[in-house]
């Protein structure tokens, strides 16, 4: 057991990944000689040499879909593109090649490629750098959506999504990477298809993922401080959802509110809302609620950024107005 | 003994015709089906342009991979998919080469590295370079063949994946099929440098420009361009040539003249060798109306076969979205 | 008075657009020499000349974004892609810069810029051409999202989106070119805010819009056969969504089904059903139900393809699920 | 009667010392705020490479654009907005020149044509064709000036633009600054063909190569290429510059050597025009100094403005996203 940062975790798993297998290599912009855009990658160039840590010019669409192409041909690629934001240049490439591949060729081929990127906002980056678009991804069929918000999954959740033999999009929040938890020695490989409950309660469930678990965890904190119990759901997995976890929940406690950092029209707590109704109507006691972030693009300065994502005051204000 | 055999690689020759002669009568028999309404969705038809994909194809080795575009009806064939799974795939058939889920546009082949059928245009290129990425990575000395038309040349896809096969040396053969026309746009309407090579130079990457409408010089280049690409990284080859019939069935061919099509039918590259052969005496028209029979009774019974076939049963709709979908009791 | 089809309703809009002012171009690849790929510009290139109906090169992005620039420099554009799948390759252009250009310049400048694309199955057209991805753009603070269902309003909102000084979207959904419908002569201009009922109905409430509202229409008149009143919204507008038409029809009905070509998980079914579950829970006598399109990338088999997309059996089937 | 006046076309290169002074020590200035954390986000300096901005922003009319990108503080000073407008920006303030909403990355200026601050690698680049479009269209005589970094180069948004630009004569007047750098990966690692003019000639479109750490040099070259562009369609300019500083306030410079740095800064552009003109007896020390204290002031003057700066008001948080947004009552 270590106390590490989520960016360390994160490091680890790459280089345990390119120590244990030789099919697998690191690709995306600036991820050797700098170091990785925001240092993740740092001291792997030096380890496994560039044509495993593969520095690549800016042509998203390109390396993406190198990625893709590396894969049908027998590699375990590794893609980091900087954000999601920037995602959209490769966009193509993901939804009408990887994501199509196994199906439109009747399962003869398929498509085993790992694609990491940040998402969120909260470093004041403006509206070209901040966005939260992977509920978007959660939409296609043909993908698996990971949003680790733990060191523990940060780290566990990369082996697996490279057993995996189609495309996984893992979403590292932003403003996680300098968080710090343990991370057990001896961690097993982590289950990609359940959410885990990080806090339990009675009279509420908060589902929620990625960079908004801690203020979810912060609004819970807050809220058994006034008697209310509220229980605190990772989906982690947004493609598939795994509504067991969610739905025994709300059968518990009647109550349900999402926080999604996404914009809330449209968001993947729209789904999750829709979902919980359709599948536990009865055990509602109020419609399910939703914290999202204010449908702006993200203005650079603090006080505004600051007020267009969640934060705890957000939920926990959510919470009473649902009556918990 | 055949003609053919009195002529020292002539037999060769004979093989290129009747590879064209499949892929032409193939798609005659797929548009009369289109017709009859056996066939639907967007049919783009191969019909003049015959000659690239077979010359190209016939260079490459069995192990070498090929990514192709939503115009890969003679790719595939030449390819050497069967003609049975190619008609049951564009009949919407399970026993289609992609099981009836592609269709024309997408067709796949593991057995014979065919990584589609892709109708995205440009979309084809970065899986290319990823594909050489991998052999290259993997030690192995494969090319991958990509095709693609003139009008890919203006997307961004282009210029990234050139760049990339370039910079990191990667066995990628870029095959443009210039048809001078994509869709209704004249290749002069699209591109401000029309002269394709030079922009190829523009990456250091060696290129060729070929008449594409005759089978022996695409052949020849080809056979040059793979062999400097399995060891010398990316090559580019312009294969110049015409498309007989519109863009797709749906097209009523308002942006030519019928003047330049009947020009460039002149130039069918099957009559032309066609010609030669039988004035070089490897060829005479008895053996090539047993050919034109044979194929003719090859498409027959890929048509036979294709109407034989059955359809997915609905219930497997969600097989192959992913490994363990749509398998009762797996996980997603 | 007259029937004309879908196609030349747009067709007329888009020739009225350029009659009427000069700031007006097509802009798109075959929009002119080739008449349009689902020939809607057939003719226009002959009466407006190739500057003013201009054919594109294969760029999407570049032409999206020239369609941006050319609108922040005075011009009124519309630009044509030929399919949403397509529009990929031009989303950063669209989300990037022409979401946010008004915002991120603190209201200096706008984008006054029409984008027209078509969407939807039901061609056998397969996994790369047949998508539904509309939804995707509903989640863009800075877009206006239209889409057109009928003849009147496929004539109608052309010339509203381009007063519009924020870019608009406009879905045309492939499968309504050849529907046939009546154009009143002096139609005024249609609000592009509002939803609209497209038949009433006292039992239940069909919400739609685009491609769905035929199939919708069709199990309408089928409940009605069996005694039961479905009330068919068509939204038109998908962000802004207009609650208020919905909200008052489940007031009245208590039971409410939305049905969306888009993949089910997260798409614009989800936020509608969210939000009505949000704003009417009391009303509400059953969940929120949905009919979507399977989860698949569209296969090419005519049958698969018919499984996949709502049709109105489905529709009725759901309906009757929800007890209406 | 200033040591310049005597000197006639002195004046003007004093004021182009002037300009790029004041953009390095606003910069300057910017990085203690940084520290202080009144600025926050990514701050990319322009400082080495300020001959850039101002030798091609000289070259432009008052109503010709500019279009940059995240690396633009040097373009907006350059192009007239005060140091007011673009330093209460850093600070996210109301009275900044994108109301705060914008920051370092994302300035725009109406009043001077000014539109953006793109912080998209290549993003600006198709912005930049339909600007040029429009003024085609409407008949102005204008030029779009389109600045982006060698980086942007590999991405398909040049691609695609060049040749847009290219086939439609549009006036683009494209600004490579080539600071052989895109983050940490150096120009030889990123272009298969690292002379970028060869890449502007696949497009047809004609080009220079500057030294762009010689304001004179920038100046007239961009003199010239603006008055080619205003009549003859797109043209390209490559400035080889290069950034003292890291990529943004981020960046460990890892990936550069102590040695490449030092050389570079031999070449500064501003002691280099500034000893040149005290050396033509156009500039003494006096005056010099004189200058610096001037720039100072405007950059104090600047940061107090900023400081006293107000907050764009919480309930405004959703004006501006559309043209009625977040006004109580308008329709959305
Ligand atoms: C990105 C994209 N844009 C538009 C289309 C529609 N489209 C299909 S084929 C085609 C023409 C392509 O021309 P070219 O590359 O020359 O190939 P050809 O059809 O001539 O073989 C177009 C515009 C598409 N499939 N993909
Ligand atoms: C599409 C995209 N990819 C990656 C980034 C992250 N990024 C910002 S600046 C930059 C380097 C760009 O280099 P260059 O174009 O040479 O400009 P310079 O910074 O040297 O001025 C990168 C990779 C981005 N902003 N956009
Ligand atoms: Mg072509
Ligand atoms: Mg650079």
């Amino acid at each position: 057991m270590t106390a590490v940062t989520y960016r360390e975790a994160v490091r680890r798993a790459l280089r345990d990944a390119l120590a244990t297998d030789d099919r697998v290599f690191l690709m995306g912009v600036d991820v050797g000689a700098y170091g990785g855009c925001y240092a993740v990658s740092l001291g792997l160039l030096e380890e496994f040499g560039p044509e495993r840590v593969r520095d690549t010019p800016l042509s998203e669409s390109a390396f993406v879909g190198a990625g893709i192409g590396a894969a049908l041909g027998g590699m375990l690629p590794i893609v980091e593109i900087m954000t999601v934001n920037f995602s959209l240049l490769a966009l193509d490439q993901i939804v009408n090649n990887a994501a199509t591949y196994r199906y439109m060729s009747g399962g003869q081929m398929h498509v085993p490629l790992v694609i990491r990127m940040t998402t969120g906002a909260g470093r004041q980056l403006g509206a070209q750098h901040s966005h939260s678009l992977e509920g978007w991804y959660a939409h296609v069929p043909g993908l698996r959506i990971l949003a680790p918000a733990t060191v523990t999954d940060a780290y566990g959740m990369l082996a697996p999504a490279l057993v995996d033999p189609d495309p996984v999009l893992i979403f590292e929040h932003g403003a996680l990477y300098h968080v710090k938890g343990e991370l057990p020695d001896d961690l097993g490989p982590v289950d990609l298809t359940t959410a885990v409950i990080r806090r339990a309660g009675g009279d509420l469930t908060l589902v929620t993922y990625g960079g908004t678990l801690p203020a979810s965890l912060d609004a819970a904190e807050q809220l058994a401080g006034e008697g209310v119990g509220a229980e605190v759901i990772d989906l982690r997995s947004l493609r598939p959802l795994d509504m067991d976890t969610v739905l025994a929940s709300v059968a518990r406690t009647h109550r349900a509110l999402v926080v999604d950092e996404g914009w809330r029209s449209g968001s993947l707590s729209a789904e999750v809302s829709a979902r919980i109704t359709e599948q536990a109507f009865s055990d509602l006691d109020a419609p399910v609620g939703r914290v999202c972030s204010a449908e702006v693009p993200m203005p650079y300065a603090k006080h505004l950024e600051d007020a267009v994502v969640p934060r705890a005051a957000g939920v926990v204000a959510a919470a009473r107005r649902l009556g918990a | 003994m055949t003609d053919a055999d009195a002529f020292p690689g002539m037999q060769h020759q004979v093989h290129l015709l009747r590879q064209m002669a499949r892929i032409r009568r193939f798609e005659e028999r797929a548009v009369e089906l289109y017709s009859a309404t056996a066939i639907r969705g967007f049919l783009h038809l191969d019909i003049g342009q015959e000659a690239c994909a077979v010359g190209v194809t016939e260079a490459l080795e069995p192990d070498d991979a090929v990514v192709a575009t939503y115009r890969e009806h003679g790719h595939a064939l030449a390819r050497g998919i069967t003609m049975r799974a190619v008609m049951a795939e564009l009949e919407g058939k399970v026993e289609g080469v992609s099981r009836g889920r592609g269709g024309s546009m997408h067709l796949f082949d593991v057995a014979t590295r065919f990584f589609g059928g892709n109708a995205i245009v440009g979309g084809g290129l970065p899986v290319a370079v990823g594909l050489a990425l991998a052999d290259k990575l993997r030690g192995l000395p494969r090319v991958t063949a990509c095709f693609f038309g003139d009008g890919a040349v203006a997307e961004g896809e282009f210029h990234e994946s050139m760049n990339l096969a370039a910079l990191w040396h990667l066995p990628v053969l870029f095959c443009c099929e210039n048809n001078r026309y994509a869709m209704g746009t004249a290749l002069l309407r699209a591109q401000s440098e029309p002269d394709l090579a030079v922009k190829a130079a523009a990456y250091r990457v060696p290129s060729w420009s070929v008449d594409g409408m005759d089978v022996l010089a695409v052949e020849e280049a080809a056979n040059r361009a793979v062999e400097a690409t399995r060891f010398g990284g990316p090559h580019f080859l312009e294969l110049r040539t015409y498309r007989f019939r519109g863009h797709s069935m749906y097209d009523p061919d308002r942006y030519r003249s019928t003047d330049e099509i009947e020009a460039w039918k002149e130039r069918d590259p099957i009559p032309r060798l066609a010609t030669a052969l039988r004035d070089a005496g490897a060829l005479d028209d008895g053996a090539r109306g047993r050919m034109e029979e044979e194929v003719a009774a090859e498409v027959e019974d890929a048509v036979a076969f294709a109407e034989a076939g059955t359809l997915e049963p609905v219930e497997d709709l969600e097989r192959f979205v992913t490994a363990g979908s749509g398998v009762p009791g797996a996980a997603r």
